[in-house]
């Protein structure tokens, strides 16, 4: 795998002595760096490091406090993402940046002069010929709606945009935090080929958490620490990919990560009675309906759950929480019916759910940090009493949460909207493991979060099972799902399709599933491979 | 806190109108009438206009700190609030579409009521509607209206006991709703009215604008017959007449009856015998028509005919509905 | 503090004065006089400082009411409709309660009557919010309208005072209504209904900020997703919030009547809510700024109708010059968030 | 009842029903665009009342009902220019604003027509009509819709020009994303306040020309304070008709008709309680919302300010 690195010709884009504060936090401080046609430029860092900053400077959303930017050469500024854009540089955001109700045509339309029609046919006709360009197989249909379609596609479309305005450098922030590993792999193989192509090599910036996407793809990985570049590294043959792990980790974090274990902790002893059961659970008013899905999670057990997103795993959690109610089958808990109880009531008797969708349903960015401890438990004592909210039980509570789970903030009265993914993840954690939890289900814990943050999150997951906990590990990441999982299944088309054991083959057999069912379930909404024309 | 006047020694009335005194009607006749009438007593008037119909009571409050001696509440609206202030600063106030509320020394009752002007009106659109239809356009339904529309209305029909009336009221406080005035006012002349009685505050511009601007079913030309003011500086050729209330008399005989220390002891009204209320005549009117008005004007005087007014709306539909069905 | 004070006060009252000035002068006013004229009436003067006390009241509770719906994300913008109902509904049963049972109890009943009217007409928008999803900003409005062509109909055909000729209910006898307070200090003609009004402010505060039940309701409006998440009845919440925000408005209808106006006439609209949904969002829904914008409002219409008379410019002038103070305070809110924003990055 | 049935009076009941529809329907289209845009523009009210001010004070100085029309049209864009100035460019709260510019308004052209005409009250001239060849001529719809003042053929076809914005325009494409996602239309290279700033001027401009209708066509003179809730109705209407231009004419003409109802039944001597009569209008739309209404259709952003680069804008 040999590719030409420009090394010696100018930049496209260099940055130097770049300061971005907001308020007092530093979010860049004094960043040189520079992205060069033909390579692939990773971005690291744990989360708060600078690196959507960056992007953000680079897209013209945000303006640099100080330092120079550099356009092939010479110094210029650039105020908004138009400019941006005129100047060569194409951004995919890690929130997309689609107009959901629009079609994909119009969403590529968006920004071009405000007299002329959209000419929706030509558009549309460079749109298949740039797919294809990226190895599309002619599956993104031009005129669906950005809203209907799943997160890849989306992010395929906003780099498929990115080329049709002739850009130079692509940068890509986190595009592969929400992709399966065959997908986040094809999107990788992506950028190399986009970087190699001889005709017309681009730049590529990526920003990923994942090590191994950076060591596999990466030219050149710039860290970023705190604000200020930590350091540089190019992979190479001189080193081997451990000392490069280490090396990149050690640049990363000042106290180094501890290694946590690979493998699925012991088995639970067989006597260990089922904790939740979940007996042919059918949804007809789903996208897709679920179908007699079937599991049993004993004490201490952890059942991965692994698919592809949108084949029915979040419904399934929902009606586990009693966000969704269940046309067919039943949920036991220790046995005893669930079905007639509502969040508060299940919460009460054990059963947790850590929402994937931090964000928009997990947490209320208004509320402090101790409220949002007890959003499931809302006029529980000790915390009010006679309705009344008691400030010194809240506030003890969440001290005792933020001090058991590292959560970085202030103090207890902090907004949760002005926490980082990791916090805010800590404070789901805290929240759900809280009291006499019995089973847990976890919907992508770790999505977003740096190394250190999800390892983090790995052993609090490990510790819940450990303490006898009944968990349900809800996971695009196949690597995660592994590493955690006693059991694995595999839901497609909204059923299970298949049941594998953990422990040693687990991976490819599990890949083999998934890969399986997306040729089964082809043609409904689910998240497409980025692979090559065949 | 101002002692209240002592009735010998009232130097200051004060007059308070909901709106503009520049309306050409109740407001500008009530604010006029008011200074002619302390002109005339040599007394100092002060003037609130524009206060809305909420609540008036600081407004009272403070005209009475300001040292006015008697409180002309010039709107219906204001007759719950005025003799309670009153009562409250000693203060003997004056009130309209409230007669029971008098009380010596206190509280006294000029419901102005132009029925027998509008009768008057009625009589003489009668006579010289040439398409045989009148209309009756108003921006709400107050009792002072009422009293007028079905005056105007039995007016028509002792002088045509056929004759058709149209009548119409553009919305539930269309007080400044002149676009809908001329609109409503044109439909009622498709139906056939030649003559409106129009009334209506900042709306019956648009009423006058409407009567200019559309011909008659006949192609002839449309009349329009006015309330309280009198429009005539701003006509062009259409304002037939208008039931003009004088109030000056009524201002100068509560002025008078505070100082002679009599206030309270009657109530006041407007009426053809005095000339407090009349019908305006203009030169549009045929001399053989104003005569045969004016006969009528005496035989109300003389009691020959009598008249009661009509205060509620009900009432009011129900002589426009006769009226509407009658051939 | 007095950074933050300059910002959100001082500041916008001093570019609104200035604002106004000019407009005076080209009116050919002196703007001194003019401002002198408000202050001395609508502050200084006892019975102006009175006046502007007791028109506090009803806009408080409307304040309440919307700051009660608007914390828990509902539009409730059918306040005047609400309001007028209310108004009438106790206007009716007040004279005829006051002569059966202790003026407290009449005036209870005649609360709670008001405040469930005020709800009732709440329902169809709730409703349709709750159980269609339809948003309640037409549908309310829309109510609102239809509720004061009933409240005229109600007056006129059902409630109709037989003694007048004006379509207006029986007048509550002034003994009979909410007593005055602040004797030695206000002069006695301050309306006890500010009383309700402040409490009922402070109240929806205190819930809103201190209560389960008000943090339920600051979830749904929050994030509706994160309130199915802690699973919160989404629908039945919202329909609480909609009776409570529309028993407020009812409320302040009979605090209206029952305190001050003694009782309804046809045609009568405040439309008070126009006037108090700026206030509120530049309150930023927090109760005690409301008091202080509701307060402020009220000198500047009672002072201001009366500089006006005095110097002979129509009471319009006021109409412009609480525009000009909503515009400045408006900007001062801004410049204060954009200042906390940074702040709190910074925290 | 049958006797007043007569073409003249059918044809002033639909004459009359357009003239009150067409300055709902001019604002009503203005305020569309406005909100798709994400902007709230509870001042609409004020922009229809200074075009109405202006509008009047021009065709009565210059004599032309043309300078009048085009007097409004700015003057409603000038209020508009504020409110895009201090509502999308400074992102302060769109309500305030709204309602601030509405008072300020309200007070100003009061205060203006009582320095001006409080003595006089001039009307204005009949204004002119275009007779449409061959249409004008046919019974009751002939004069009702076909000679009409072309300000009226103008808005019909501003419906159409509306829906060809909507589809066929890179501005259309601009005004849903402003008002839905305003950070993809920037990140899309667009420009979210120009799209913004444009839509409330376009608002204003049509609230604008509605006045002047409603002063030049509808009264033929100004009164303060005549607008009389119009603007408040031609907002509903936009959020009523949920983006689609042709629904505005649909509810314009339905509330003209309910007017004209009302006044038709009044006029046949149908003795109904007016109040009650009056509600007709509402209770129709609350009819309409309660068979058919669904969940809001509304703009995800509408109402929000938004600066480039803050998160919490989305
Ligand atoms: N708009 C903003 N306002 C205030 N602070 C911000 C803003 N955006 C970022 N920050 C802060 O700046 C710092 C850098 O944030 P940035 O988003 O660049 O980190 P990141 O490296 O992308 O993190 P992650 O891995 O979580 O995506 C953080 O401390 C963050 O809290
Ligand atoms: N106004 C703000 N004040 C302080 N911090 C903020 C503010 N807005 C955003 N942040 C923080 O800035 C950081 C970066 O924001 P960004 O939009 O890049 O999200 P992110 O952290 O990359 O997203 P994710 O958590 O999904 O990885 C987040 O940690 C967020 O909590
Ligand atoms: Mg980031
Ligand atoms: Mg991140």
């Amino acid at each position: 795998m040999t590719h030409p690195v420009y090394a010696d010709a100018t930049p496209l884009v260099s940055l130097a002595g770049i300061r971005k504060s907001y308020g007092a936090v530093r979010a860049l401080d004094d960043v040189d760096v520079d992205f060069r046609a033909g390579e692939v430029h990773v971005l690291l860092g744990e989360n708060g490091a600078g690196k959507s900053t960056l992007a953000a400077i680079l897209a013209g959303v945000q303006q640099p406090d100080g330092g120079r930017i550099l356009l092939d050469g010479t110094e210029r500024r650039i105020a908004s993402p138009r400019d941006a854009m005129d100047s060569g540089i194409g951004v995919v955001f890690q929130h997309a940046q689609l107009v959901p109700s629009l079609s994909l045509v119009d969403n590529i339309a968006l920004g071009g002069p405000w007299w002329q029609t959209p000419q929706r046919a030509r558009i549309a006709q460079r749109m298949r010929e740039a797919d294809a360009r990226i190895g599309g197989t002619g599956r993104l249909d031009p005129f669906a709606r950005a809203g209907a379609l799943s997160l890849g596609e989306r992010q395929r479309a906003q780099i498929v945009r990115a080329l049709m305005r002739d850009s130079r450098l692509l940068v890509l922030d986190e595009p592969t935090s929400m992709l399966t590993p065959e997908a986040a792999a094809d999107l990788v193989r992506l950028m190399r080929r986009l970087a190699d192509d001889a005709a017309r090599p681009l730049g590529i910036v990526f920003v990923t958490h994942r090590l191994d996407e950076a060591l596999d793809c990466g030219d050149r990985i710039t860290v970023l620490r705190g604000g200020r570049k930590a350091g540089e590294l190019r992979p190479g043959a001189d080193m081997t990919r451990d000392t490069a792990r280490d090396t990149l980790l050690g640049m990363m974090f000042s106290g180094g990560l501890a290694q946590a274990p690979t493998i699925a902790a012991s088995l639970p002893a067989a006597s260990a009675a089922p904790v939740l059961e979940v007996q042919r659970l059918s949804i007809a008013d789903a996208d897709p309906p679920l179908r007699d899905v079937t599991l049993t999670v004993r004490a201490g057990e952890i059942v991965g759950i692994a698919g592809i997103d949108g084949n029915g795993q979040r419904e399934l959690a929902e009606a586990l929480a009693g966000q969704r109610p269940f046309d067919a089958g039943d949920i036991l808990l220790c046995g005893a019916s669930v079905r007639g109880l509502g969040v508060a009531a299940r919460y009460k008797r054990g059963l947790r759910y850590a929402s994937d969708d931090r964000h928009g349903e997990g947490t209320v960015s208004a509320l402090s940090i101790g409220l949002n401890l007890l959003i499931k438990r809302i006029g529980d004592a000790p915390f009010w009493r006679g309705g009344m909210e008691k400030l010194a039980a809240v506030d003890a509570h969440a001290r005792q949460a933020i001090e058991a789970f590292d959560i970085r903030a202030q103090g207890p009265r902090t907004l949760a909207g002005h926490l980082s993914g990791g916090n805010l993840q800590k404070v789901m954690l805290a929240r759900e493991l809280d009291g006499a939890a019995r089973a847990i289900v976890f919907a992508k814990p770790t999505h977003g979060l740096d190394v250190r943050s999800a390892a983090a999150c790995h052993a609090r997951i490990r510790a819940a099972a450990a303490a006898g906990l009944a968990v349900v590990l809800i996971s695009t990441d196949l690597d995660e799902i592994v590493a955690l999982s006693q059991q694995i299944v595999v839901m497609a088309g909204g059923r299970i399709v298949a049941r594998i054991p953990g422990g040693e083959g687990a991976h490819a057999a599990v890949g083999r599933a998934i890969s399986r069912s997306e040729d089964l379930s082809a043609g409904g909404l689910q998240d497409r491979s980025f692979g090559e024309a065949s | 806190h101002a002692a209240p006047a002592k009735a010998d020694e009232l130097s200051t009335i004060a007059i308070l109108a909901p709106e503009a005194a520049t309306d050409f009607g109740w407001n500008q006749q009530g604010v006029a009438a008011a200074r002619a009438a302390a002109d005339k007593a040599g007394v100092k008037v002060l003037v609130a206009e524009n206060l809305g119909y909420d609540d008036v009571r600081p407004v009272l409050r403070e005209l009475a700190e300001d040292g006015a001696g008697l409180l002309i509440a010039h709107a219906s609206g204001y007759n719950t609030a005025a003799p309670e202030i009153g009562a409250e600063l000693g203060v003997p106030v004056a009130i309209t579409d409230r007669p029971q509320a008098r009380e010596p020394g206190k509280v006294a009752d000029y419901t102005a009521s132009g029925h027998e002007g509008a009768y008057l009106a009625g009589r003489l659109a009668g006579r010289l509607s040439r398409t045989g239809t009148l209309g009756i356009v108003t921006s709400g339904e107050p009792p002072g209206w009422n009293s007028q529309s079905a005056a105007f209305a039995q007016g028509a029909r002792a002088e045509k006991p056929d004759i058709v009336i149209r009548y119409a009221v553009i919305g539930p406080a269309a007080y400044s709703d002149a676009a809908g005035a001329r609109r409503v006012t044109e439909t009622v002349i498709a139906a056939g009215a030649d003559i409106i009685f129009g009334q209506g505050n900042g709306s019956s511009f648009g009423m006058l604008a409407a009567v200019e601007a559309t011909p008659a079913v006949d192609g002839g030309k449309v009349w329009f017959i006015d309330v309280i003011g009198d429009k005539t500086p701003i006509d062009k050729g259409h304002l037939l007449s208008s039931v003009i209330w004088n109030l000056e008399p009524v201002f100068s005989a509560i002025i008078a009856d505070v100082k002679a220390g009599t206030f309270g002891e009657r109530n006041y009204g407007i009426a053809l015998r005095d000339d407090s209320v009349s019908l305006l005549k203009t030169p549009h009117i045929p001399e053989d028509a104003w005569r045969h008005i004016e006969g009528i004007r005496q035989d109300i005087i003389d009691g020959k005919i009598t008249l009661t007014p009509v205060f509620d709306a009900a009432g009011v539909h129900a002589l426009v509905t006769s009226a509407t069905r009658a051939p | 503090m007095t950074g933050r004070f300059i910002r959100l006060v001082a500041a916008p009252l001093l570019l609104a004065l200035g604002l106004t000035a000019c407009m005076l002068a080209l009116m050919g006013v002196d703007p001194l006089a003019y401002f002198g004229l408000v202050v001395q009436r609508g502050l200084l003067s006892p019975s102006g400082l009175q006046a502007a006390i007791t028109r506090m009241a009803p806009l408080l509770l409307v304040a309440a009411s919307l700051i009660l719906a608007f914390r828990a994300g509902i539009w409730n913008l059918g306040g005047d409709g609400q309001y007028l109902l209310g108004a009438v509904i106790a206007a009716a049963i007040a004279p005829a309660l006051a002569g059966m049972m202790p003026h407290w109890l009449a005036w209870l009943v005649c609360f709670a009557a008001a405040a469930v009217t005020g709800a009732v007409w709440s329902l169809l928008p709730a409703w349709l919010r709750a159980r269609r999803g339809v948003n309640e900003v037409v549908s309310s409005l829309m109510m609102s309208f239809l509720g004061l062509s009933l409240a005229n109909v109600l007056i006129k055909f059902v409630f109709q005072d037989p003694g007048t000729t004006v379509p207006q209910t029986v007048t509550l006898p002034v003994a009979d209504r909410l007593p005055r307070i602040g004797d030695g200090l206000l002069g006695g003609a301050v309306s006890s209904g500010v009383l309700v009004g402040l409490l009922a402010v402070l109240l929806v505060h205190g819930v809103m900020t201190r209560t389960a039940f008000g943090l339920r309701l600051r979830i749904v409006g929050a994030n509706a997703r994160a309130a199915v998440h802690a699973g919160l009845d989404v629908p039945r919440l919202t329909m609480v919030v909609f009776g409570l925000s529309a028993g407020l408005a009812g409320l302040a209808g009979a605090v209206d009547v029952l305190g001050i106006q003694g009782n309804v006439r046809a045609g009568w609209n405040p439309a008070y809510g126009l006037m108090v949904v700026p206030l509120v969002f530049l309150a930023r829904f927090n109760g005690f700024a409301a008091i202080v914008f509701v307060f402020l409002f009220s000198v500047l219409s009672v002072g201001g109708e009366s500089a006006a008379r005095r110097l002979g410019v129509p009471n319009y002038v006021t109409l412009v010059t609480v525009a000009i103070l909503l515009i400045g305070l408006a900007v001062g809110e801004a410049l204060d968030r954009r200042r906390r924003a940074t702040k709190a990055a910074t925290a | 009842m049958m006797e007043l049935m007569t073409t003249a009076f059918a044809t002033a009941l639909l004459a009359g029903a357009v003239t009150a529809g067409v300055p709902l329907l001019l604002a009503g289209l203005g305020e569309q665009m406005s909100q798709k845009s994400g902007v709230l523009n509870i001042g609409l009210e004020g922009m229809m009342l200074a075009g109405a001010y202006a509008a009047f004070v021009a065709a009565l100085g210059t004599g032309d009902p043309w300078w009048g029309f085009a007097a409004g049209m700015v003057a409603g864009m000038g209020i508009a220019a504020l409110m895009a100035l201090l509502a999308v460019c400074l992102g302060l709260n769109q309500i305030v604003i709204g309602i601030a510019l509405l008072l300020g308004v309200e007070g100003a052209t009061a205060i203006l027509h009582h320095l001006a005409f409080a003595t006089t009250y001039p009307r204005l001239p009949p204004a002119p009509s275009w007779a449409l060849p061959g249409l004008s001529h046919l019974p009751v719809v002939g004069p009702a819709l076909f000679d009409r003042s072309p300000v009226v053929y103008a808005a019909v076809a501003l419906v159409a020009v509306m829906v060809w914005i909507d589809r066929r325009t890179g501005f259309g494409l601009s005004l849903r994303a402003a008002g839905e996602h305003p950070s993809a239309l920037d990140a899309a290279g667009g420009s979210v306040v120009r799209t913004r700033v444009a839509a409330v001027l376009a608002a204003g401009a049509g609230a604008g020309l509605g006045g002047a209708f409603m002063v030049i066509v509808g009264a033929g003179i100004f009164v303060p304070f005549m607008t009389n809730g119009a603007g408040f109705i031609a907002i509903v209407l936009a959020m009523l008709a949920r983006g689609r231009p042709l629904m505005v004419l649909c509810g314009a003409l339905l509330f003209g008709a309910c007017l004209s109802a009302t006044t038709a039944l009044q006029v046949a001597g149908i003795d109904a309680p007016t109040d009650v009569v009056q509600m007709l209008p509402f209770a129709a739309v609350l009819l309409v919302l309660a068979i058919f209404g669904q969940g809001g259709a509304l703009p995800a952003a509408l109402g929000e300010a938004w600066t480039r680069g803050n998160p919490l804008g989305k």
